[in-house]
């Protein structure tokens, strides 16, 4: 379904920041590249690896055009200052999800009272991701203890210092489960749609190079079809990628079908207008900005290949 | 001579305050050239209003309490360890060299390796704040305690000898004393580490302390913010590296 | 008078620092009695700082033996060659040293250290550094030190190298009044032979690297002497020979012939 | 004396196997009795297993090439650098009163805060994990500089002034072999610093290194790969430090 | 020869630790001729050695004046009180070490340094560290590296305090040797009132503290001085005279006659 664009004269340089360690998370990115999907349209796509708090920050001074992260952080940038745009949504599903040992018996929202809930930090994606599902499922102040465990959740779970925690739904989770640990999770998403992960640009680029983004998009989205198509293939492009993964190919393949999971829509890259205004009608509502953010202008469609 | 010391202090503050000021100015420069968006780094000015609202408010206060607490703590335990332990290394040069490479290999390892582990035994409360403080300020005390101990003047060491003074005896009328300056030496480096360390440790999951208010500041996008943080952390290491100057100053007095 | 204090037999040391070991010491034979007062001379690295501090337990002999007879309980004061003061104590606090190492309350030690300090002349500087005194007085603070806690056995390495004639001359009268009012074993190395024979009963010429005992020279003065003996001829008679006797110049066969001088004194 | 200190060389060499021997017997039974699963400390025949894997593959090599290059590149700056600005610093007391608490401010910032900074100076190559890598080494090595160069014996001072030296005489024949012994305490706790610094400097962001796969064996669940990694750290500052002990042998033999 | 090497107008000089300030110096005047051996003597602790920091230009007068007018070029040669041997150097290297500062190439710097170790009776010790030798082998490290590099102005303090009386002996004929064969100003600081009227042309005479100039006698001797001099009636003389004007205890109308006697030799 991608159109193949006219080949440009030149190849241009680009730089995506993924906001994590290489992973099969994000392995369209790596089909994208393998397959020349960039290539193609043009592009010469570098992937930097730096730390997601402050991938915004740069993309909104403009030292970076493109990077990974999460719609909710968007609306927080906005609320800031940044001139960031949300392009893309590649994650269909919000993918923070309360996470704990099934011998606890947690199974919905409700049961969570009276515990202690882990999350890694009073901010980013999975604490307001917690907020929201604690909104949405009727959670009061004072119901859960809510504990700052930075990136300690199966440590902290198995030692039994939470009783549930809030984490990514293709990462811990899996983990455990694939250690043999029985796990229930209480996904975000199914409580209260939230814009998830996907790429995002500045507005000096959405005016300066508005065909860039289209290109990029083009590949990438080619690439996530390939491997929403091609799973099999796909992962092996990816353990090609990341050679690291050798020795943990089996829980990899589980985090990268639970990804799938999140991934599988009929609309790729599309964002919605609920999601969005719900997400900043809630975020201010809750105090976690202070000034109304403009949904309509944290995000936009049209770089979207119009098939 | 009273006075000439008081013209000194005053010059030194004033020139303080002068090189204080001269930073600030830096800063507003660096901004002002660089273009920086605040998000980036805030100019003085904003950072300033954020500080005397946070003040005003009590919340830097109170988070500069926890991550003192932190601070003191984890140097009283830290420093005493490596005291105790530098002495029992020095003992023995046989017995350092084959110990020391191991203390080494554990210092290397990275605090966020650690955390599970910090996690299922100190908890999240204070305690792995304070374990973390200690440990990185462990090494470099243990060290100068090395190094100082193994400056002792062997004449020194000859005399304590023939006047039969015992180990305990030894230890603090003459290898303390005279391991001082080289002691003092490791406690300014073992100050500033001691707030890296609550820090560090805060990172690893709190949610209060400055380090918390740093994470916070940079998670909600609120520069100025992280730069109050920043600051009073600052502020605090100075403090503490001017008390052990202040503590040079008195106790090497035969020096000067 | 005639019970031994220590007894060195056949005492050798070596050296060995790096690949050439350096025998300072050869095959010592010495019995110091209690209460005697010994003075080693010989010429500069002889080995007499060596053999101090072997009997003072500072190193071991290589071969040979070293008994410490003594028993009297009191400890040992030794005043270093090079001083040894601690730098960062004061002079009242150096001289207090030992009597804080033996447990004295702080307010006998003060008034011990003081009359110490009156002894050697240096009232006045309780409160200065060792940096802030001159050459000799650094070296009346070690005496004093030595002194503070009335040990038993004296070991004095050139106590009064850096003093003036003067000075030293009292200081040796004060030290033999010392020495005699409390019956103290004393072995010191001075380079000066009129202050050798004005304080011992045996003076001990050694030879040089390595060091043997030369000769033995007893001293037939009574004490306490007056310090005018200096001038007497038979003071001065004797010290010529002990010159004699240390000049490393002289042949093994003058040498055979001190010894007999030696047994005639 | 030749045959005794090989002896003596060989006891540490086989003590050091029996110390590390004893460590891993002491690893294992930590497993055991705390029940910890795999995936919070793996057995060391489990990591054992995976270490032979990563150094055949290559893998392993690779990563401890780049750190270790991170790592001398940034020891080589920051010591440099400590050295000169110390040795300015000591130059007057004055100065150093003034200015040192200001560098021990800078020294408080905790990397994660300066990363969006160092990202914009330094790009996300090595050169920023040089620069990390510099700035933790240089503290530690610019106090024992101070320290050092504020213990040379004032006689000593002295003789040089009589003997007419040059400035730059004075430093290389006095004052550094008087502060050799400081300065090399320093520099034990820089290299150990150095791997430290290198590895947040990964953290930051990063795609090769060991710090890198420290990350990356927690992010995709491998901890073994993560502890085969900490290993490598491990023995690389345990290598560096053990070199410090070497040279602190060369140069201080005077002493033994 | 009269021609002033150094010149001391009404120096003073106080030190001033703490609050206590400490007068050392007082109004002390003396001219030095080029080529001149002069000696000062005088009790502990009188400021000898101060005098010698503020020839050699290590602290400045607190009032009054110091010219040096050598100009020869030639840097100064000290030996410290305490030796101040860098022990991270071998002997060896210690010596050379004001050749090295001067830029001599290695090769000379090593033969001039073994002449020296030669000179002062420490060949052998070449690759020794200071803490292998013996107090008097250390002194005579320090002797022979202020005379390496053959310095116009030699400033000694107290250069044989820890040698025997032999080398002693020895080393004063050396060093009037060398003084006489290279015409070097020196200024040596003594407590043997035989070897200061041995070696000097004048001999200086302090005071207690606060250190003044008590006295000063020129020695009449010829130079070179045969080593048997001591012997002479007129120089024992001469030797007692200084003994006595060095004497802390005599009154100040005592001093009046000792300036007299001065002036009279
Ligand atoms: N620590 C040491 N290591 C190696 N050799 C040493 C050491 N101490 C002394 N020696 C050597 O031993 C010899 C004797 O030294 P010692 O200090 O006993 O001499 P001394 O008789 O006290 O001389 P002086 O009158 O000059 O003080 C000297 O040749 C010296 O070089
Ligand atoms: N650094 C210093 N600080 C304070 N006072 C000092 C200092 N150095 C010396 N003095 C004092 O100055 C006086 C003279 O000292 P100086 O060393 O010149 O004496 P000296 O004549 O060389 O004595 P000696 O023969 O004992 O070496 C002494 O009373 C001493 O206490
Ligand atoms: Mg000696
Ligand atoms: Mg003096």
């Amino acid at each position: 379904t991608g159109a193949t664009a006219a080949p440009p004269a030149a190849t241009e340089r680009v730089k995506i920041a993924m906001g994590f360690i290489p992973n099969v998370q994000f392995t369209p990115m790596y089909v994208a590249l393998e397959q020349g999907f960039f290539a193609e349209e043009g592009l010469e796509l570098e992937l930097d690896y730096g730390m997601e708090a402050d991938i915004l920050g740069l993309l909104g001074a403009g030292q970076l055009q493109f990077a990974i992260g999460s719609g909710d952080q968007v609306v927080l940038a906005r609320a800031a200052g940044l001139p960031v745009v949300y392009v893309y949504d590649w994650y269909n599903r919000f993918p923070v999800s309360v996470v704990s040992l099934a011998a606890s018996g947690i199974e919905s929202v409700e049961d969570l009272k009276g515990k202690t809930v882990g999350v890694s930090h009073l901010a980013g994606a999975s604490y307001i991701g917690w907020r929201a599902l604690a909104e949405a499922g009727g959670l009061q102040d004072g119901d859960v203890t809510l504990q700052a465990i930075g990136y300690t959740q199966v440590a902290a779970l198995t030692s039994g210092q939470v009783d549930a925690a809030v984490c990514y739904y293709m990462n811990e989770p899996v983990q455990l489960q694939t250690a043999g640990e029985a796990v229930s999770q209480i996904l975000v998403n199914d409580i209260t749609p939230l814009p998830s992960n996907g790429i995002i640009t500045n507005e000096a680029t959405i005016s300066g190079k508005p065909d860039l983004i289209r290109r990029l998009l083009r590949a990438f989205d080619r690439g996530l079809r390939y491997t929403l198509d091609n799973p099999d293939e796909a992962f092996a492009i990816a353990e090609k990628a990341v050679p690291e993964i050798e020795g943990a190919r089996e829980v990899q393949r589980a985090v990268f079908e639970a990804c799938l999971e999140l991934w599988d829509t009929d609309e790729l890259g599309v964002s919605s207008d609920e999601a969005w205004s719900s997400a900043a009608e809630f975020m201010l509502r809750d105090g976690l900005v202070d000034v109304a953010v403009d949904p309509a202008s944290a995000f936009t469609n049209e770089f979207l290949s119009e098939d | 001579m009273g006075w000439s010391r008081n013209a000194k202090t005053a010059s030194q503050v004033s020139a303080s305050v002068v090189v204080a000021v001269g930073l600030v100015a830096a800063w507003e420069a660096v901004v002002r050239l660089g273009g920086y968006p605040t998000y980036i780094i805030p100019r003085p000015t904003e950072v300033a209003a954020k500080a005397l609202q946070v003040v005003r408010n009590g919340t830097l206060w109170q988070h500069t309490l926890v991550t003192a607490q932190e601070v003191l703590l984890g140097l009283a335990i830290g420093v005493s360890l490596a005291l105790v332990v530098g002495y029992l290394l020095s003992t023995s040069q046989w017995f350092e060299r084959v110990l020391s490479p191991y203390i080494v290999a554990a210092q290397s390892v990275p605090t966020v390796a650690l955390a599970p582990l910090l996690v299922i035994w100190f908890g999240f409360g204070m305690s792995s704040k304070v374990a973390v403080c200690a440990m990185v300020v462990f090494f470099p005390m243990m060290v100068s305690t090395l190094v100082g101990f193994s400056s002792v003047p062997e004449d020194l060491r000859d005399l304590m000898v023939v006047m039969r003074a015992n180990r305990w005896q030894v230890l603090t009328k003459l290898q303390v004393p005279a391991a001082l300056p080289v002691l003092l030496g490791g406690l300014r480096l073992a100050v500033t580490l001691a707030v890296v360390g609550a820090v560090v440790g805060e990172f690893v999951g709190a949610d209060r302390g400055l380090g918390f208010l740093v994470n916070m500041g940079k998670g909600i996008f609120d520069t100025p913010l992280m730069f109050v943080a920043l600051l009073a952390l600052m502020l605090m290491a100075m403090a503490l590296y001017v008390g052990v100057l202040w503590l040079e100053h008195k106790l090497l007095k035969w020096r000067y | 008078m005639r019970s031994p204090a220590l007894r060195l037999s056949e005492v050798t040391y070596t050296y060995s620092p790096g690949l050439r070991p350096l025998e300072a010491l050869s095959r010592v034979d010495l019995e110091v009695y209690r209460g005697e007062f010994v003075t080693l001379v010989g010429p500069s690295g002889c080995g007499k700082t060596t053999l101090l501090r072997l009997v003072a337990g500072l190193a071991h002999p290589t071969a040979g033996e070293i008994e410490i007879l003594a028993g009297d309980g009191g400890g040992v004061g030794f005043v270093f060659q090079g001083g040894a003061l601690m730098p960062w104590r004061t002079v009242c606090a150096n001289i207090e040293l030992p009597l804080e190492l033996a447990g004295v309350a702080s307010q006998r030690r003060r008034a011990r250290a003081r009359e110490m300090m009156e002894l050697v002349g240096l009232a006045g500087f309780e409160d200065s550094y060792p940096r802030q005194l001159s050459g000799g007085m650094r070296q009346r603070v070690a005496l004093a030190r030595a002194l503070a806690d009335d040990p038993a056995l004296l070991l004095l390495d050139e106590p009064f190298a850096s003093l003036d004639a003067f000075s030293r001359e009292r200081m040796n009268e004060e030290l033999q009044r010392i020495w005699l009012a409390n019956s103290k074993t004393v072995v010191m190395v001075t380079h000066d032979i009129q202050e050798a024979v004005y304080l011992s009963d045996r003076v001990v010429v050694m030879s040089q690297r390595p060091g043997r005992v030369k000769g033995v020279f007893t001293v037939p003065f009574e004490h306490p002497r007056p310090a005018d003996i200096r001038y007497d001829r038979e003071f001065a008679a004797l010290a010529q020979h002990i010159r004699q006797a240390a000049d490393s110049h002289s042949s093994e066969e003058e040498q055979e012939s001190i010894s007999v001088v030696a047994e005639f004194f």
